[in-house]
């Protein structure tokens, strides 16, 4: 069937660059995430994929087939436009089987896809009304829906579920889910929502101004992020970096002085640390922890609150470590009673550091728990 | 979920071979000349092969009507003669002069004024869509019927206006009488006519700016003349040229309004440059080649005219 | 066969009279029909254009001048009826007729311009108007109608259709002429003499008629002022006698015209002409010699209620007293007019002044240019005329 | 926008009723009048003795309704071709880009500056050589494609966004689908405005019908009235209850357009 | 300064009712969040508050003045569009200064506050360019921006982070938490965000097809919800909820037998309690624990897996309590290595039970920390 291959991806705008060269494969079947921040490219890439902008220089493969001059809709593509793009003259029926309609269906098979979408996507009772009569979700919805109702090799979703309230995208996101294993369609996705992305990507690309950071599984971005943007762009609250030096070099063990926390011993390889390199410590929010007891696993740090923000059975909580003012955020899984300026004891275990080149920004080498070593790329 | 997904189609779509893919490129390529074609083809020939041929006449010194039997009909090459002899043919430059005064002065009154009606008479309801009919009105009747209407009614002696005037005392008016009031009456007729024409012109333009930006705007507390200003125009700026445009063009070839409303006169007051061209070629013997050569000039001044107006348009928004 | 005919009439009576009479040739030649297809007046020049230029002809047509543009296309007249027929005809009427030793139509009616009055005004005045072998002259004239207008309470004292051929007749009345009387055509006008009687025209203009009237874009309609009571006297043509004779609400009469040193009218009418490019030639000039014969004409005359133009012609009765006296004071006025009233006109020259002369004239009147500058104007395109058909 | 009941905006309103209807009122009210009466001095507003006389002559003239006919087939089928050919062209003019595409525009745009009175001579030949002298087809064909007709649907087009027809192209819609199901529904009001201009145009027009016409049998409406105007004289009757009597249907169809013209559609499509 | 007071306020567009009699009162200063599920009725509660859509019935208050029959630019509101709503002609600097200058400022005025709020949403770099040329969440942006530079009595937001990336979500709730405090301007925020409404809100409103479900806090509304809509519809994911009936009933105790978990002793009041009567018993998916060891205050349940996600430190784990069949969902707090078929023993805490009347889903009045009671009122 049909994967995706993009070689070389180069978009500009007038004179602005806005993709760098991407190149990335995606398998057939396999359900791609495309994350980064706002205005980074991700709407201009899928937008190329469809063949609706033209590239500055690339390929674009679908199956082993170069597409890269192909016309939209020679290429097999349904998409889910950012800004829905519903044709407001047809009734939301009417948007639904528009599409069909190219295709040689008997109204039936047309009738019964299009009830079929509607009643995954909760928007039965709208289907005689117009866009301009649905709510921004609901329209939302219809553009999804014109996208499943069709029956394509590989399916764009820009950000489809951003209107959406959290029970119907926890129950849209299922659908789409089991749409993708029940068609084996390739998918490519975009989101801003981290849960949506770790939970229903393969793999995650994770896009910035253009360049592609990184592309893999999303826990392994997680846990083995390969520079510093990834380590902060995935993951919510943002992980929290300390500015340190490095002491002293082992082969998978690196040990950095960081203010507040005294001498640290990350758990990375050595390969490329030369002491007294700058260095950035990782710590995500969730990995401090308020231990029960104090354990060998954990060091313990004195953490000064500055205020806490409870959300049902978790709480933020920002201040900064004793000795190190860099503004931190710890992320505690009950409802924590704190105040202002107290002082807590948390516990982090030196296994979840993260260790970064304080000039390139790129991660250290670290073994996997399959004692396989993952490296990032040079850029 | 059942049959969401109906896997002949898959199939279709996968198996569709590459040759069809080229024909269909192909296809693509040629649509937006299949969808000039029957526009082109028309004006191609039955205005710009006419209007070729029209022109070529202006090298020539002939009549309309080229008669191989009389030997005196025959075209005499004369080169660009007929160009030069239009510098000092006073008939055409006061015409053209006059014409020029005309659009300076209707056009950016009608525009204005249409403008006006247009945002008048948008709401919905019925009695503004009686008044857009009204307003349309004049638009329906035929000019010939149009220029006899106000003709009659600005009737020195037996005129429906200036009767109305002496019941009130004042002395008749020479409407149609006098240069200027006639070259106003023309104006005033003029534009009573193409009014409705240009105000449904707008209205299309109106309706289809999102009511979103008013109420942004309406929140920020714009006052409805800035909105106007600074949201209607500029959003109305493509509506704006073709009214600009079309009706700048419309007013260089008054002509039929004019012929019927004061004939030209009095005197030659109202003669403006297509009946002028029209009354050398068709009224005096063998001049038919000055007349080609004055619509030549007609033509660069027109055309001149519609891209300094497309640019500026174009330029701005 | 069936034969194309371009006409144009002036209103729907016209065209039901035209039709009964092409219904009667029919009834007396069931091989002709006819396909009569009618015309705006104004448009004919543009049609015969198209005709000349697309070779796309009618077999005949009705025309009140033979344009240089169709001449080309006209039958000789003389070699497919002979030479002695046209004698037949009224002699200014028919002398329009002739071109380089050719007869190229056929008259079918003449018209003469003159001047009608409303006697019951004259009555309410009690002003005499003189018998008509003692007209007045313009000085006279002039007076006499604004006392009558004061006296009778009419509005206005002449009306005077705004028509290059109408005014052209006050310059005939003082000798004036455009054209030489014999071949070759010259241009004969004494630009002061001209002057001078245009000079007269616009004092009469200001002084008589509705102000504005003969600016060329008033609104006013002499005819409808006139049958409307509110002029003493209208200067317009025979061809006004039906309707006025149909419309009118008061008693009136035709005649006597003023003049200025001598009496003039001026020759107006119709001709039929066959077109050389038919392949019905000979039934086309049946078709004319029997409009044109006697016993037609006369019936024709008498239901258009215009003048015959074949002197073989009985009389006509037009079926009403004031009508028939009123055609025939029309055909005294023409009687009485020099030669120049019908070559002036005759001269295919003269198509392409008639519209110089109005704009002239008419700018003279409104004042944008002097009397002098509008001589000048009419001359100049007399000149060019005369030189365009060499 | 301002609140449509505005005493201020009524006021303004009827004036413009007052002006641009009085006119009309007055042609019509003529109408009704018998000959002697339309030039009475002083002249009367409302007619002393309304009459349909002069309706009731124009009617019962034979070949009336046949003109009526004639004019009704040539002004609609030329306008429906007319705005057919104007959308096409405008929608290719708005949203392809294409080689050539400025040269057509101008092109087209420079027809706008011909006078049909100039180049009727040339125009008529090339009717006669297309056999269309003394058809309806004629006077249906030759004046269809209007510049204007061209310029306005193309300004209103360019409106519609693009990511309409790219979501109607990502589905394979062949392009006469988009543009039949997408591009038109969309530009109802311009073409319903067109349609209405156009109607209306080729309703009054006199001087095609006239260039190509002169058997009676085929006559229009506005060759019969321009036919009331004679050589010494017009008969009113006849032109003005023509008059009132010809631009009836056009109200009429122009009131029945009027809903087309409006509305905002593309309310609700995107967001941006 | 300008409370904002709803009172009874209906919408009906045509004769589909959307509101029915919304009474709302906001305190002046206050920062109100309304949830609901799409299509309930927010951005039509916004819009008739803006004074863009009549209402078919009720008073909007602004202060103690009647503003109900007031233009909307009368009442010193400002408002972000779900649809952005820019103006497609100007610049993004005109955009946002267009509304500043119909009142009387000076350039610089207009210019500094310009590029304060270009600054503060990081578009700076964008201002000369025009909305066509943005993302969509450089368009979001710039529509919040459009906003807040004008100092309005009162905020509406309509959705107005969903295109944003979590980083900069983060960031700029921050920025409107910051000028909420700074400006002590009422604000009233549509979003689907949880975490958003729970962190930023004084109060929260529930809406849900056009009636207000329950307006309080938000740890009372996460605490105590009013109904089992409201329990549902706060917290991610939803609430589990089992079906029960009432075995026996005390003043402040209600056993209650559920399948799976036996029988149950409820903390809640006994008042409105009928033994027999049907009943629905919610846990929430953080309320499910993994002991370290076994603990008086937790009930143990064996919980058979179906699948489990893991996003990074969190885990989502689905399947059911073994003796009942109704899905269910545990969120735990770390990344628990789990596969399907694995039974785990959960601890549950009864005090963390929610328990809700079978037919009306009213709530059981339940007794404060503090010791007062919290009753939902009867609908
Ligand atoms: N013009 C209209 N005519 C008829 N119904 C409409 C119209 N506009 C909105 N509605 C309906 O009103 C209801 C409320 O719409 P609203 O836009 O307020 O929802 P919402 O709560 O903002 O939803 P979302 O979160 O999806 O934006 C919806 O069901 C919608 O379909
Ligand atoms: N027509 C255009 N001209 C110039 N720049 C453009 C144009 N369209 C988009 N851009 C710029 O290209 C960049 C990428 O835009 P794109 O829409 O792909 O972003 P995105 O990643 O989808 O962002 P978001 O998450 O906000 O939707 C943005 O910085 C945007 O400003
Ligand atoms: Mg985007
Ligand atoms: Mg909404």
């Amino acid at each position: 069937m049909a994967g995706l291959t993009l070689q070389n991806v180069v978009k500009q705008y007038g004179t602005h660059p806005i993709l760098h060269g991407i190149d990335l494969a995606v398998k057939n079947g396999e359900f791609v995430v495309l994350v980064g921040p706002s205005g980074c490219g991700k709407s201009t890439l899928l937008r190329i994929i469809a063949g609706l902008e033209p590239t500055t220089n690339g390929q674009i493969l679908i199956g082993n087939e170069d597409v890269t001059g192909l016309q939209p809709g020679d290429r097999g593509i349904a998409m889910v436009f950012q800004s829905y793009a519903l044709y407001p003259h047809m009734t939301v029926r009417k948007n639904l089987s528009f599409g069909l309609e190219n295709l040689s269906l008997s109204k039936q098979q047309i009738d019964s896809k299009v009830s079929e979408a509607a009643r995954m996507l909760a928007i039965e009772p709208l289907l005689e009304r117009h866009p301009k009569q649905l709510s921004g979700g609901q329209r939302q919805r219809v553009a999804i829906g014109r996208a499943i109702v069709r029956d394509p090799k590989i399916f764009l979703f820009d950000e489809p579920l951003s209107n959406l309230d959290a029970a119907l995208r926890v129950q849209t996101r299922g659908e789409i889910s089991r749409l993708h294993k029940r068609l084996g369609a390739t998918m490519v996705y975009v989101t801003h929502d981290q849960i949506e992305a770790m939970t229903m990507a393969d793999r995650i690309a994770v896009l910035n101004g253009g360049n592609l950071e990184q592309f893999g599984a999303p826990l392994e971005l997680f846990e083995f992020p390969a520079n510093r943007f990834v380590a902060g762009f995935i993951g919510s609250p943002q992980m929290n970096f300390y500015n340190g030096s490095i002491r002293a070099v082992e082969a998978e063990k690196v040990t950095v002085f960081v203010d507040g926390l005294g001498l640290i011993q990350a758990p990375v390889s050595g390969a490329s640390a030369v002491v007294g390199d700058k260095v950035a410590l990782g710590i995500r929010p969730n990995h401090f922890h308020l231990l029960p007891q104090a354990s060998d696993a954990h060091q313990m740090v004195r953490f000064r609150v500055s205020y806490a923000e409870s959300v049902g059975t978790e709480t933020y909580v920002y201040g900064q470590i004793e000795g190190n003012d860099t503004a931190t955020v710890a992320h505690l899984p009950d409802h924590v009673p704190v105040a202002a300026k107290d002082v807590i004891e948390f516990g982090v275990e030196p296994a979840c550091f993260h260790l970064f080149h304080g000039e390139s920004g790129l991660s250290f080498a670290k073994r996997r728990a399959d004692g396989s070593i993952i490296a990032p790329r040079k850029k | 979920m059942t049959e969401l997904v109906a896997p002949i189609t898959r199939t279709m779509t996968a198996a569709r071979p590459p040759s069809s893919r080229r024909l269909g490129d192909i296809r693509r390529k040629v649509w937006p000349y299949f969808l000039m074609l029957p526009t082109m083809g028309l004006i191609v020939a039955f205005t710009l092969y006419p209007l070729v041929q029209g022109l070529y006449m202006s090298l020539f010194k002939r009549g309309v009507v080229v008669l191989p039997q009389a030997r005196q009909t025959l075209p005499q090459y004369v080169g660009l003669d007929n160009f030069v002899s239009l510098i000092d043919n006073a008939d055409f430059r006061i015409s053209l002069l006059k014409t020029v005064i005309f659009v300076v002065v209707a056009v950016p009154l009608n525009v204005v004024l249409s403008l006006a009606l247009a945002v008048l008479l948008q709401p919905q309801t019925k009695l503004f869509a009686f008044a857009r009919t009204v307003v349309f009105f004049p638009s329906m009747i035929s000019l010939l019927i149009i220029g006899i209407t106000w003709r009659w009614l600005f009737g020195l002696n037996n005129g429906l206006v200036n009767y109305v005037l002496s019941l009130a005392s004042i002395a008749p008016v020479p409407w149609l009488e006098q240069d200027t009031m006639a070259q106003i009456a023309v104006v005033v007729a003029w534009i009573w006519w193409q009014a409705g024409v240009n105000m449904m012109i707008f209205l299309s333009g109106l309706t289809a700016i999102s009511p979103d930006y008013y109420e942004a705007a309406s929140i920020d507390g714009t006052s409805k003349w800035r909105q106007f200003t600074h949201i209607t125009l500029p959003l109305l700026r493509p509506t704006m040229a073709v009214v600009v445009v079309l009706s700048s063009i419309e007013a260089f070839k008054v002509y039929e309004l004019v012929v019927s409303l004061t004939g030209g006169g009095p005197g030659k007051a109202t003669v403006y440059l297509i009946q002028t061209i029209y009354d050398t070629a068709f009224q005096l013997p063998m001049q038919a080649g000055i007349a080609a050569a004055q619509s030549a000039v007609l033509f660069v001044v027109l055309m001149v005219l519609a891209i300094v107006q497309l640019r500026l348009a174009r330029s701005k928004a | 066969a069936e034969l194309k005919l371009l006409w144009y009439v002036e209103d729907d009576a016209q065209e039901a009279i035209i039709r009964s009479v092409l219904d009667k040739y029919t009834a007396e030649h069931p091989e002709t029909t006819f396909d009569l297809q009618i015309t705006p007046y104004s448009g004919m020049i543009q049609k015969f254009q198209q005709f000349a230029a697309s070779g796309i002809m009618p077999d005949v047509s009705l025309t009140s001048s033979m344009e240089p543009v169709i001449r080309p296309f006209l039958a000789d007249l003389n070699q497919e009826i002979g030479p002695d027929w046209i004698n037949d005809f009224v002699k200014g009427w028919a002398d329009g007729a002739r071109f380089e030793g050719k007869v190229i139509a056929a008259p079918l009616n003449v018209s003469s311009t003159g001047i009608f009055y409303n006697v019951d005004a004259f009555k309410k005045a009690g002003v005499e108007i003189p018998a008509q072998d003692r007209s007045w002259t313009w000085e006279e004239f002039i007076p006499k109608v604004k006392e009558v207008a004061e006296k009778s309470g009419t509005r206005y004292p002449l009306v005077w259709d705004v028509s290059a051929s109408r005014w052209i007749v006050h310059q005939f009345q003082y000798g004036n002429h455009m054209f030489s009387e014999q071949a070759p055509v010259k241009v004969v006008m004494d630009e002061a003499k001209w002057q001078k009687s245009l000079d007269d025209f616009i004092a009469i203009t200001k002084d008589a008629m509705p102000p504005g009237l003969w600016s060329g874009a008033s609104s006013d309609n002499p005819k409808e002022i006139f049958l409307g009571g509110q002029a003493v006297a209208y200067m317009s043509g025979s061809w006004q006698i039906p309707a006025l004779a149909a419309n009118a609400n008061f008693d009136w009469q035709a005649g006597p015209t003023p003049y200025g040193t001598v009496r003039s009218s001026i020759y107006g009418g119709d001709y039929l002409v066959a077109f050389n490019t038919s392949p019905n030639l000979k039934e086309s000039v049946e078709f004319i010699k029997w409009m044109t014969s006697p016993k037609t004409q006369a019936e024709y005359a008498k239901l258009l209620g215009v003048i015959p133009t074949n002197l073989k012609a009985d009389a006509v009765d037009y079926g009403n007293a004031k009508a028939s006296q009123a055609v025939k004071i029309m055909q005294g006025e023409l009687d009485a007019s020099p030669a120049f009233a019908a070559t002036d006109q005759a001269w295919p020259e003269m198509q392409a002044v008639w519209g110089p002369i109005k704009s002239a004239v008419t700018q003279a009147v409104a004042g944008q240019i002097t009397s002098a500058q509008a001589v000048a104007e009419i001359k100049k395109a007399a000149d060019a005329a005369v030189e365009a058909a060499q | 926008m301002t609140n449509a009941s505005s005493p201020t905006r009524l006021a303004l309103v009827a004036l413009v009723l007052v002006v641009f209807l009085l006119p009309p009122v007055w042609l019509f009210l003529s109408a009704l009048k018998p000959q002697a009466e339309i030039f009475q001095w002083p002249p009367t507003l409302w007619p002393a003795n309304p009459t349909l006389e002069n309706f009731v002559n124009t009617i019962s003239r034979a070949k009336f309704l046949l003109f009526f006919k004639n004019s009704a087939i040539v002004s609609v089928l030329s306008a429906f071709l007319s705005v057919t050919i104007s959308v096409m062209a405008g929608y290719a003019l708005a949203k392809f880009r294409f080689k050539g595409d400025t040269i057509f525009f101008l092109l087209i745009m420079s027809s706008l500056m011909v006078p049909l009175q100039i180049i009727m001579i040339p125009v008529f030949l090339v009717l006669r050589d297309l056999g269309l002298l003394e058809t309806l087809a004629g006077v249906i064909i030759a004046p269809a494609a209007t510049p204007t007709g061209v310029f306005l649907m193309r300004q209103y087009i360019v409106n519609i966004p693009d990511s309409l027809l790219e979501a109607a192209r990502l589905d394979k819609t062949p392009e006469w689908r988009i543009l039949w199901r997408i591009v038109v529904p969309l530009s109802l009001p311009a073409i319903g405005t067109l349609l209405a201009f156009n109607l209306v145009w080729r309703w009054n027009d006199y001087l095609w019908p006239f260039l190509i016409i002169t058997d009676q049998d085929q006559w229009t409406v506005q060759l019969a009235i321009a036919n009331s105007i004679g050589r010494f004289g017009i008969d009113w009757p006849k032109l003005l209850s023509m008059s009132v009597l010809s631009v009836l249907p056009v109200l009429v169809v122009f009131t029945a357009l009027q809903r087309l013209m409006m509305g905002g559609i593309m309310a609700g499509a995107t967001k941006e």
